[in-house]
């Protein structure tokens, strides 16, 4: 078995699978847990309305942040719309997802996602830079914080690698290497913060009901 | 002088191919095998005056196209005169001699030339019931053992007898090998194809016959000069590719527009060999050229290797089912995860509060 | 949107070679002139891209000498308008390109008549005379 | 408004005040001994029950981006990577992730214990540089509740018996009597009657089935008189059914902010049992900030079902009264411009904000926002009973520094508050700073503002 074969086989297969066990067992798990319910009387009617309001209002960065906290922000913005046009509306990428769920969809043209790809992937860079380097993110950075930007760093990295061709490695090592960094992103997700994709929205949720209730919007 | 007796140029003169003719052929596969045009005249002089060299063709599990690769060109080339130059001795398709006579041949030539003839195999080597492929009553695998034993060399053309190919794909019913994976104390070159290209073939036969050894070999043992690019890199359609420009079915807008077949499964990316520059039937077309996707014909396991027509870039053992598995596990994991969560939650809850509970101090000094 | 490529992001992949080959070429020519001595260069080992072959042949021009020949497919030889650097193109049909040389030499090994074939022709030749004083005779 | 209390009366008590609030932690009896697993053992349960559903949603939604440091302004002013808040979860986390999440199986192995030393480390971080002013929470790109997440940590120090010195202090002496810096019912009479003296009408007190309890607290008894002065003299003016409460007039629970949460739960048990024994319909919390959310949100929880009487803050009771027109205020003419401080448990955490806005309105005042206002409210500096903790001195100065320049930069030269303990660390940190911007009480501004009484209308007096 080539390394292309194993990559594109049991290496993407099994990834799949533990990707899929691991987000079940998180999510269900917290689903499950138990839940305590305040007594008192809410200060305003709406909770849910409210809580939905600022799972979509935390999108944006409330103007008095904007100096601090503006940079980062704007970054992780831009780094999610990037990775979300890369992944899904790569051609390449939407063959894949057509090979998966049997349907595909409108891809963009190359002369978008490329770029997109490369300012994603610069972005991360800068970020696994800035929290190498200030002091405040170092101070509260884990392992956890650096694998997970690693490991979402190696896809794009590799990707780019297989389609631009550059570099000292055949195309089918690089193609190979571009599935093993997925299978490593599918494995490793479930298990790091990565999950926040799961529990962000819900975890916006919570703070606006919480919030609301006091009768202040967050 | 007997026919056997004469040279190379003896043969081409008496065929009336002219010197030039010769000379182009010459410079053409020195070109062909990267080696310097200074080269040229020594492997005129070479192929010239060999007299016809011993060569035993062994077919095992093949389909005999191999072999037609190279004899069905139009017109009589000096590929083709090469071709019947060396592998006069023994060669089940194109010999004269059958049965007896010809097992007769192959035992005479190989005792005159011991340790000196080279060996051609074409198809894969069965090791299951030695029943599955005979030659006179005799396993190929038996055959193939004993006759590299005396051989110099031996050059496995197309890709079942250089990595196993049709009758080794799954679930490959006659345990079928490479020659490789039988013969390990012989130098082999691999030419794999379905078949391979005619002019690699006898390249790498005139390469043997100028300079006495096999040209420079990969992992694979293949020859590097052509197959160490694969035929994405060097193929016509490969601006499109870079655009994004991809045929999305074999009769679409795109695929008439000459765009990349990369959508519709194209192996060329992963495939190392030399079609899209040499191409096929005198230089005329090569797959692609003519709109069908590669189908990785000379790489190993390129039977099994997912689908012709899957893209490259998809995976080859994700299925719905699999997922659902998955799935079904990542329920009973998370539910018994939740469920432990919920019961330690619920002990926690109950248990009265150590905070009211006396400290060991407090117990002591009472 | 403009149809930009993957190219447009990348450095353009220029070789550099057009100069070297020429500058080889030179070296060549004054090997030859000195020495008297040819010298063959294989066009196909050395990377060009299709805008820096065209700078290329530019460079080289045409000369005097334009020969096609017909053996085993068409083959071409150029002269350049260098005196003594030649273009030796073998292809195996129109479109199928087989190899590309430059010859620096007084004149091509492909456009010499071959000892062999020249006694070959002499002997047709000969055969021919014969038979047509036979002729003459009858 | 009739002066209850003059600025050099106030002054004087203030001096006085701060000496005594300064050694309290000198007076509190030795922290309970305990073995260091003892420790580990009652801080780890107490996180393990504030562990619901909600929190492990939010624990797992952290992506450590930092942004929550950029929103506290303890790490604004020291650029000291351990204050920034996420980092006060770290221990939670930490018990999270080994004992109970869905994942508890899998991480365990690579989670260590917490340790007392763990401990010990934590207590300055959610102490003395958290004021659980909940700021962090509206940065956070995933809304984690960092504020009451910290606030949960509290409670496992204090069960650890690591709560500092002074707060020890306060709970146990609330915990004892009820009473804090000794404001007992003598005291809390003596401030009626000498209030009851100066305004010249009679307080009612204990009255039975009143519309509105009046709640103070001890700070007010001691310093602020003149803000528990100002509400009764509006209540009075509106015309309002109201009566004070002897056994339930103490509107701080240092229970809540030291961490004991079982104080917390008696003293707002205790005063929700004298309330409904009284039978009013609404109860008005002092300006002090926690002891809105403490009775607001705390009385149902303390006795374990809903209560049946409404609970509002005196800006929002009186903002109310303004907003619907049941009180007028006299627009005089202000030409300084004041700036508006927003309490964080009566802002942020209590959605009072159009109230007091209302009533500065209608007082005529040129209100100056400062940049961070309402929900994005700077604390402070010294919310959460860190005005009491000598350790947190340099922390409070420049919590008070980052607040004081937003209020500065908004061009404002006087300031309003309605929340005893952010009137106390502004004003000690007025004199630590050097600074002279006048500190008001929202409730005797409202009372400074009373038209005469014959021009009010639907007066029932």
């Amino acid at each position: 078995m080539t390394l292309l074969e194993f990559a594109r086989g049991p290496a993407l297969q099994w990834a799949a699978v533990i990707f899929v066990i691991g987000m079940l067992w998180r999510t269900l798990g917290l689903l499950l847990m138990l839940r305590s319910r305040p007594l008192s009387k809410d200060r305003k009617k709406g909770l849910a309305g409210a809580g939905v309001k600022t799972m979509f209002s935390r999108f944006l960065l409330p103007k008095v942040f904007a100096k601090r906290v503006g940079f980062q922000y704007l970054l992780g913005w831009i780094w999610h719309v990037g990775f979300v046009l890369t992944v899904f509306f790569f051609q390449v990428h939407v063959m894949f997802f057509k090979g998966l769920v049997g349907f595909g969809w409108p891809a963009l043209p190359n002369s978008v996602v490329l770029p997109v790809a490369a300012v994603s992937l610069g972005i991360l860079v800068i970020l696994l830079v800035r929290r190498m380097t200030n002091p405040m993110l170092r101070y509260i950075s884990n392992f956890n914080d650096y694998s997970s930007v690693i490991v979402t760093i190696l896809p794009f990295a590799t990707g780019f690698a297989t389609f631009t061709h550059i570099g000292v490695l055949p195309y089918e090592t690089l193609l190979a290497l571009h599935f093993l960094s997925v299978a490593l992103l599918l494995v490793w997700f479930p298990f790091s913060k990565l999950f926040h994709v799961i529990t962000v929205l819900p975890s916006r949720y919570i703070l606006g009901v919480k919030f609301w209730r006091r009768g202040v919007e967050a | 002088m007997t026919k056997t007796d004469l040279t190379l140029g003896d043969r081409l003169q008496a065929r009336g191919v002219s010197r030039r003719a010769f000379l182009k052929y010459c410079a053409t596969t020195a070109s062909l095998l990267a080696l310097p045009p200074t080269m040229v005249p020594h492997i005129a002089n070479a192929l010239e005056s060999q007299r016809r060299p011993s060569v035993i063709w062994l077919s095992f599990q093949e389909c005999t196209g191999c072999s037609e690769s190279i004899l069905r060109s139009n017109t009589p080339s000096i590929e083709s005169m090469i071709f019947e130059t060396i592998s006069l001795d023994y060669h089940h398709t194109i010999m004269a001699a059958s049965g007896h006579q010809a097992e007769e041949a192959r035992k005479i030539a190989m005792e005159e030339n011991w340790g000196n003839y080279l060996v051609i195999v074409d198809g894969s080597v069965p090791t299951g019931n030695m029943g599955y492929s005979t030659t006179a009553g005799e396993s190929n695998i038996d055959t193939l053992k004993h006759v590299a034993e005396g051989a110099a060399a031996i050059v496995c053309m197309g890709t079942c007898s250089a990595f196993g190919g049709i009758p080794y794909a799954n679930p490959n019913p006659t345990d079928a090998v490479a020659v490789s994976d039988v013969i390990k104390d012989k130098p082999i070159v691999n030419v794999p194809g379905c078949p391979p290209i005619p002019a690699v073939m006898t390249s790498v036969l005139a390469h043997y016959l100028a300079f006495g050894e096999l040209p420079e070999l990969d992992h694979l043992n293949r020859p590097k000069v052509f197959y160490g690019q694969n035929i994405h890199d060097r193929c016509y359609r490969r601006p499109f590719y870079e655009r994004g420009q991809f045929a999305e079915s074999f009769d679409d807008e795109g695929a008439k527009k000459g765009w990349c077949l990369y959508k519709l499964g194209c192996k060329g990316p992963t495939t190392y060999n030399a079609c899209a520059v040499l191409k096929w039937n005198e230089g005329t077309s090569f797959p692609i050229e003519a709109g069908h996707g590669c189908l990785g014909c000379s790489e190993p396991n390129f039977w099994d290797a997912g689908s012709f027509y899957n893209p490259l870039s998809t995976a080859t053992h994700l299925d719905a089912g699999t997922v659902a598995l998955a799935g079904a596990v990542g329920v009973g994991v998370g539910a018994a995860a939740g469920a432990a969560a919920r019961s330690q939650q619920k002990k926690i809850k109950a248990a009265p509060a150590k905070a009211f509970t006396p400290t060991k101090a407090e117990e002591e000094s009472q | 949107m403009t149809d930009l490529t993957l190219k447009d992001f990348m450095p353009k992949p220029e070789t550099g070679n057009v100069i070297l080959l020429l500058n080889e070429i030179r070296h060549a020519l004054r090997h030859l002139a000195e020495t008297g001595e040819p010298t063959t260069i294989d066009l196909s080992g050395i990377p060009m891209t299709k805008a820096e072959t065209e700078e290329f042949e530019a460079a080289l021009g045409t000369g005097e000498v334009h020969a096609e020949i017909d053996a085993g497919g068409p083959s071409e030889v150029i002269e350049t308008s260098f005196a003594g650097v030649w273009r030796v193109i073998h292809r195996a049909s129109e479109e199928m390109t087989l190899a590309r040389y430059i010859e620096v030499t007084r004149i091509p090994e492909i456009l010499v008549a071959h000892p062999s074939d020249m006694r070959a022709a002499l002997t047709r030749l000969e055969a021919r005379l014969e038979l047509s004083s036979e002729e003459e005779a009858l | 408004m009739t002066e209850v209390i003059t600025k050099q009366e106030r002054e004087e008590a203030f001096a006085m005040f701060y000496g005594m609030a300064a050694s309290i932690g000198e007076l509190a009896d030795p922290a309970p001994e305990m073995t260091d697993e003892e420790r580990v053992e009652r801080a780890k349960e107490v996180f393990l029950k504030g562990i619901d559903n909600n929190v492990a949603v939010q624990l797992d939604a952290c992506l450590h981006c930092g942004a929550c440091a950029q929103a506290c302004q303890f790490f604004i002013g020291t650029e000291d990577p351990k204050y920034t808040p996420i980092h006060k979860l770290d221990l939670l986390k930490k018990v999270y992730k080994r004992e109970l999440s869905p994942l508890s199986w899998l991480l365990k192995p690579f989670t260590p214990d917490i340790t007392v030393e763990d401990l010990r480390n934590q207590v300055e971080l959610v102490y003395d540089s958290c004021t659980m002013c909940g700021r962090c929470n509206m940065v956070c790109p995933s809304a984690i509740n960092i504020g009451d997440l910290v606030s949960l940590n509290r409670s496992a120090m204090a069960a650890a018996g690591l709560a500092p010195a002074e707060l020890r202090y306060m709970r146990d002496g609330q915990e004892a009597d009820g009473t804090i810096f000794g404001a007992d019912e003598d005291l809390f009479m003596f401030r009626i009657q000498d209030i009851q003296q100066k305004l010249g009408f009679e307080i009612p007190l204990n009255k039975k089935g009143a519309d509105v309890l009046l709640m103070t607290s001890g700070l007010d008894i001691h310093l602020f008189a003149d803000a528990t002065g100002g509400a009764i003299e509006t209540l009075h003016h509106m015309g309002v059914d109201y009566t004070l409460a002897t056994d339930a007039y103490e509107g701080a629970n240092f229970g809540s902010l030291s961490g004991y949460d079982a104080t917390k739960k008696k003293l707002t048990k205790h005063s929700t049992e004298a309330i409904e024994a009284l039978g009013v319909k609404t109860v008005i919390v002092p300006e002090c900030g926690h002891s809105y959310p403490a009775l607001r949100f705390g009385a149902a929880e303390a006795m374990g079902r809903p209560v049946n009487f409404e609970v509002m803050t005196v800006s929002e009771y009186f903002g109310r009264a303004v907003m619907d027109g049941r009180l007028k205020l006299e627009k005089k003419s202000h030409p300084k411009p004041i700036a508006l401080h927003d309490p964080c448990k009566v802002g942020r955490w209590g959605g009072v904000f159009d109230e007091p806005r209302e009533i500065l309105k209608a007082c005529g005042y040129d209100l100056h926002e400062t940049e961070s206002n309402r929900q994005y409210n700077f604390c402070c500096g010294g919310g959460a009973a860190n005005f009491l903790l000598p350790s947190a001195d340099k922390l409070k100065r420049v919590g008070y520094r980052v607040k004081m320049g937003e209020i500065e930069a908004a061009g404002a030269e006087e300031l309003v508050v309605s929340c005893g303990s952010c009137r106390m660390n502004f004003e000690v940190g007025k004199v630590k700073a050097g600074d002279s911007i006048p500190v008001e009480s929202l409730a005797a501004i409202i009372a400074a503002h009373l038209p005469k009484k014959e021009t009010v209308e639907g007066d029932k007096v």
